[in-house]
């Protein structure tokens, strides 16, 4: 045989299911990411007791689809004095970092493309974190002031937050002692808890952290459309700013999956090894076929005769999901998909349950100014997430030299770190206190350089 | 075959780059070509199965000092640069510099010809289920027989740390 | 309805400036002063400083093209410690300056930009005296009787369309 | 403006960057040009340019009769159109000398009442989006929904209403006026609790409002600047309570007050301001006395030649009408005082120092309507 050919083979034997996931990430994950925007738009609507999209689909189903459309066929412009190279490779690169850091997610203990690859964990950090140059790049070559400021801010703003959560990740993967993301997950099988439980002072920082890495509100400083109008964006637009778009929300995604991973428990149920709590196994196919029922009793009230079908379409394919979830667990032939099917459902209704707190959060509070998101960063989540990876260990040495009971040794971290908030909050005031006692005259402008670190 | 593939891909890519970062007058493409030697470098590590090494390129090189390289490039006004003369003078001394050096790797090369499990230009790689895995290896390593070393260079970061954040106090 | 004013205020300010104040009269219940634009600065400020009018609430321009004199300024006084209005008015003829109210009352900064650009009226001493509402470019003042939007439209349809008029 | 060299020298030793605010900008609030010079974020200085929409509505007044103006102060603040309204129609009624029956007077309170609580919910909600708090502006103009729906019902226009008449009003109110005007007070009470929630103890919105763009007392007399601006800074003066006009003076109500003159002491005025407005037209409609509606003014409106200076506490601030009649039907000169644009004066003064950040929240704090500010 032509050896060529025959190599080009055995390569697509051995790697055949880590193609076809990388192609359906790349595929999927811009229409996911579509339709968490409308989501977050139904959400938000609701909350400001409006409607959101309605006009396209019922109640906007095909929005995110007609939205693509458009966007596609925008105008592509490019200011006359921008760096084209730069301009063009950007959006690609915040995208693509997005992209490949998910390929080390195990979605589910079957869903994974980088499956043997030893710093599972670290992985996913460090190639999201490459985004950063697709906003500092863009930003500096759109050749506006808007621009550069939001790349600027971006630039300070990740630098400061991904080091608070690398080092809340540190107290998460203490405990775990890996950094594959498949023993990841066991470990908290074996403990029998989330890590959440175990750490959740850690948990807490990486939350507030990973919304500031994704430049969500109330940290979205970067893109603040009030201040900067759109930040490093600005002057892009068409199908370049959608890829900043996707970039953006494929972020949220992976935050949401590394949180869910190293301290949610990943693909497993709740409660994963008590027995009588079994019963929990049942709820991903009733869920799905609640969805699809309610669906078929919305289909009656549909005003147009396209919008029944459409819902009748929807409950259809609910149903279709419960049964492929509801099978495996009744006929005895197929059990050994149980696993992987539900662990993608528990995974995915996990990391919803992260994004839908980031929606929330947006919905409900202001922006920071940029130099107190500085402040929080270094005065508190920083010293902080120190103290706690400190306490954690310390804990680690208590329970394994000493034989204390776990418990009782991750409570005395959570309980040093709680107080260490507080001293350090006092501070704060005490530090906001002097400065407005001080009331420095707006004329003149503080020392404080609010770019520092 | 396909390892060959994609060693001299990344190789190509990072010599490749490596030239253009040099030659480019722009600081903010020197970077970024700066930045593709290093992530071409990374997967050179990541085919060698050192994925420690690898990570530890992209998120130390990459995606932290790079990115203050960057941020720094962006601060400092770009069109004074382009007025400077690029290269320095001295290209004979330039020219001896790069002779000996690539003299001593090639002695290197050719030396280690008969070295069982290393090629002349193109080592062979050691099956992947062999190599025990290179993180919890390199952490038994700096943590058990390396610990003083490790630890003083850590107190040196430090100290160097500290000292920076004094002198940025005192100058404002 | 207008009926000569003489109160005790109006008293004060004729002691103090004499000559200077022209005439004080009552329009409907509210009392105005008119005054030598010559003497502005001093009354503005004896005005803020001793008579307590500590807000410049207006201050604006009136004109009359058939007057020898044919502007009036008006300044709308009040004054918080005895709840008063005053207005002072100061004729004024064209191409003459009047003095900058800036330094008494920061609030006449911008007020003097928009007299300067509808009236024409420039003041002496002002930090930065240039058109406000209208384009730098623009040519006459609007707020002038004698103004005639025709002949500017005219001449920017002779420049940007090429043609005679565009009425 | 005073720049001295030293101030020119920023902190990188490197130049001033210019920032263009505007005009097209998502928070200047219309088309408002800031120039910023800055030094890094921090604003080194500001000058507005300003007459992106300037109609010459002064001049207007000249070539209309006094009735025929009347429409046009509806287009100069047109978040508060029926307080211009009011104050254009009280002005002319004193150079007439006549009044509006107190029927007319009554009604014109409530309306302007209403109007104000409209204007600072637009605030609230533009102020809160500007802040980077999303929801509250879709809170607010629910309820300023209900407000346009009884000026619709009224007078049959939601924004430029033209509700007022020289000499008192056209239509009379509509059968269930009091009905519609007591139950959007009696809800407002549980909204205006919405607004707190969201946004008084929240510690982000105090640290953005805290201590940014403080303006004292003696600044804001300096700089004329008035309504809810000075109240803010410790000023307790409200032209419904200084020299009464309509019929503010049979109602009990309270002039907040705040005490640093930041732009959380401003959102607290106004939101107290919301709450006295409500109180009042609950008053105001306990007893509407009946009687006409229309003072005796003649069809053709001719007054006496003659000035007259006329102002009103508009929800922005002091809003003065100066009008000098040559004793034709059409007025000689219209002035209008408009309170945006003498309290835009104050921004230099208040974002100095400060970050571009708050640059927008001073200007949602200072309420100005570009509408207003060019007329």
């Amino acid at each position: 045989m032509n050896p060529t050919l025959h190599a080009v083979l055995v390569f697509l034997e051995t790697w055949w299911v880590e193609l076809v996931s990388g192609v359906v990430i790349v595929a999927v994950v811009p229409l996911v990411a579509g339709y968490i925007v409308l989501v977050e738009r139904k959400l938000m609507a609701d909350m400001q007791a409006r409607l959101g999209p309605m006009r396209v689909g019922p109640h906007g189903l095909l929005q995110p689809i007609a939205d693509a459309v458009k966007l596609l066929i925008k105008e592509d412009i490019i200011p006359d004095n921008a760096d084209k190279m730069v301009f063009w490779m950007a959006p690609v690169v915040s995208m693509t970092a997005a992209l490949t850091s998910m390929g080390a997610i195990a979605f589910g203990p079957a869903f994974q493309v980088a499956r043997d690859i030893n710093v599972g964990l670290l992985f996913v950090i460090g190639v999201s974190s490459l985004g950063i140059f697709g906003i500092v790049l863009g930003g500096w070559a759109s050749n506006s002031h808007y621009s550069i400021m939001g790349a600027l801010r971006s630039t300070a703003q990740l630098v400061s937050y991904e080091t608070a959560a690398g080092l809340a990740l540190i107290s998460g993967l203490l405990l775990a002692g890996t950094l594959k993301i498949r023993a990841i997950v066991d470990a908290q099988q074996h403990f029998g808890v989330w890590f959440v439980f175990l750490a959740p002072v850690a948990f807490f920082i990486y939350v507030v952290a990973s919304i500031a890495e994704t430049n969500r509100a109330p940290f979205d400083l970067p893109e603040a459309e009030s201040e900067l109008v759109a930040g490093y964006m600005t002057e892009y637009s068409g199908f370049r700013w959608a890829l900043y778009f996707l970039g953006e929300y494929a972020n949220m995604i992976v935050v949401g999956a590394v949180a869910t991973t190293l301290f949610l428990g990943g693909w497993l149920r709740p409660f994963p090894n008590v027995r009588w709590m079994n019963w929990l196994d049942a709820l991903p196919a009733l869920f799905t076929a609640a969805v699809g029922a309610y669906c078929v009793y919305r289909a009656g009230k549909q005003p147009v005769r396209v919008q029944t079908w459409f819902m009748w379409g929807v409950a259809l394919a609910c149903f279709v999901v419960a049964l492929i979830l509801a099978v495996p667990l009744l006929v005895a032939p197929l059990k050994f998909l149980v696993p992987g099917l539900h662990g993608a459902f528990w995974f995915l209704l996990k990391i919803s349950a992260y994004i839908y707190l980031f929606m929330w959060l947006r919905f409900t509070l202001p922006r920071y100014r940029f130099d107190q998101l500085m402040h929080l960063g270094w005065y508190i989540l920083i010293p902080l997430a120190i103290v706690n990876v400190l306490a954690v260990g310390v804990a680690m040495i208590l329970e394994m030299e000493y034989g204390w009971n776990r418990w009782l040794a991750m409570l005395l971290t959570t309980v040093i770190t709680l107080a260490t908030a507080l001293f350090l909050l006092r501070l704060n005031d005490k530090r906001a206190a002097a400065a407005s006692s001080a009331a420095p005259p707006p004329e003149e402008p503080s020392t404080e350089d609010s770019y520092a670190g | 075959m396909l390892d060959k593939v994609i060693f001299f891909f990344f190789a190509g890519v990072a010599i490749l780059s490596a030239g253009l970062m040099v030659t480019r007058r722009n600081a903010i493409h020197s970077a970024v070509f700066l930045i593709t030697t290093l992530l071409a470098t990374a997967g050179i590590f990541l085919q060698l199965r050192a994925e420690f090494i690898f990570i530890a390129q992209i998120i130390l090189y990459v995606g932290g000092i790079m990115v203050l390289f960057v941020f720094v490039i962006m601060l400092v006004r770009l069109d004074v640069a382009l007025h400077q003369i690029q290269f320095s003078r001295q290209k004979w001394v330039a020219l001896l510099v790069t002779l000996a050096l690539a003299a001593e790797v090639g002695v290197m090369l050719w030396s280690s010809r008969n070295v069982p499990g290393q090629g002349f230009l193109l080592p062979n790689a050691v099956p992947a289920g062999k190599l025990p895995p290179n993180t919890e290896a390199l952490a038994g390593r700096l943590f058990d027989a390396y610990l003083l070393p490790f630890e003083i260079a850590s107190v040196l970061l430090l100290v160097a740390m500290v000292g920076a954040v004094v002198m940025a106090k005192k100058r404002t | 309805m207008q009926i000569p004013l003489d109160n005790d205020l109006t008293k004060r300010y004729r002691e103090q400036f004499g000559a200077a104040i022209l005439d004080a009269v009552e329009d409907r219940k509210q009392a105005y002063l008119v005054i030598a634009a010559a003497q502005l600065a001093e009354i503005a400020g004896y005005s803020r400083d001793v008579e307590k009018f500590d807000l410049l609430e207006d201050y604006t321009a009136v004109d009359w093209p058939r007057r020898e004199k044919r502007f009036d300024l008006v300044a709308i006084l009040y004054s918080f410690p005895h709840n008063l209005r005053l207005r002072l008015k100061i004729p004024l003829a064209d191409g003459e300056t009047a003095s900058s109210l800036v330094e008494i009352w920061p609030t006449a900064n911008w007020l003097e930009r928009e007299i300067f650009d509808m009236f024409g009226i420039s003041f002496s001493g002002h930090p930065d005296m240039k058109r406000i509402l209208l384009p730098e470019e623009w040519q006459g003042h609007p707020l002038r009787k004698d103004y005639d939007i025709l002949q500017q439209d005219t001449a920017w349809v002779r420049e940007n369309l090429g043609i005679e008029s565009g009425q | 403006m005073q720049d001295d060299a030293a101030q020119n020298q920023t902190l990188l030793g490197a130049d001033e960057l210019v920032l263009n605010m505007g005009p097209q900008h998502p928070s200047t609030h219309g088309v408002l040009r800031v120039k910023l010079k800055l030094d890094g974020e921090r604003v080194r200085g500001t000058e507005c340019v300003i007459g992106y929409l300037h109609r010459g509505v002064e001049k207007i007044a000249e070539n209309r009769s006094y009735q025929q103006f009347a429409p046009y102060v509806d287009r100069m603040d047109y978040v508060a159109a029926v307080s211009n309204g009011l104050g254009y129609c009280e002005a002319v009624e004193k150079l007439l000398n006549v009044e509006a029956p107190p029927r007319a007077k009554v009604i014109r309170t409530i309306m302007t009442e209403l109007q104000r609580i409209a204007s600072h919910l637009v605030w609230l909600g533009t102020h809160a989006l500007d802040i980077g708090a999303l929801t509250p502006l879709f809170y607010c103009l629910r309820e300023r929904e209900e407000i346009l729906k009884i000026f619709e019902k009224y007078c049959g226009a939601r924004l430029t209403t033209h509700a007022f008449r020289i000499g008192g009003l056209q239509y009379e109110a509509y059968d269930s006026f009091e009905k519609d005007v007591e139950r959007f007070c009696k809800d407002f009470e549980r909204r205006i609790q919405e607004y707190v929630d969201l946004l008084t103890g929240n510690s982000i919105w105090i640290g953005r409002t805290r201590n940014v763009g403080v303006l004292s007392a003696e600044d804001c007399i300096a700089l004329g600047a008035s309504g809810p601006v000075l109240r803010a800074s410790g000023v307790k003066w409200d032209l419904r309570k200084a020299q009464p006009y309509a019929a503010y003076d049979q109602y009990n109500f309270q002039i907040p007050v705040g005490t640093n003159g930041d732009t959380y002491d401003r959102y607290m005025v106004r939101m107290e301001e919301m709450r006295q407005s409500r109180l009042i037209c609950l008053q105001a409609i306990e007893n509407i006395p009946a009687g006409p509606i229309l003072g005796k003014v003649g069809k053709v409106l001719k007054p006496p030649a003659g000035e007259i200076y006329h102002s009103i506490e508009a929800p922005k601030g002091i809003l003065g009408y100066y009008i000098v009649s040559d004793g034709t039907t059409q007025p000689y000169r219209v002035r209008i005082r408009p309170p945006s644009f003498i309290n835009l004066q104050a921004l230099d003064k208040m974002a100095r120092g400060h970050l571009v950040a708050d640059v927008v929240a001073i200007i949602g704090t200072l309420d100005i309507v570009l509408g207003e500010v060019d007329r």
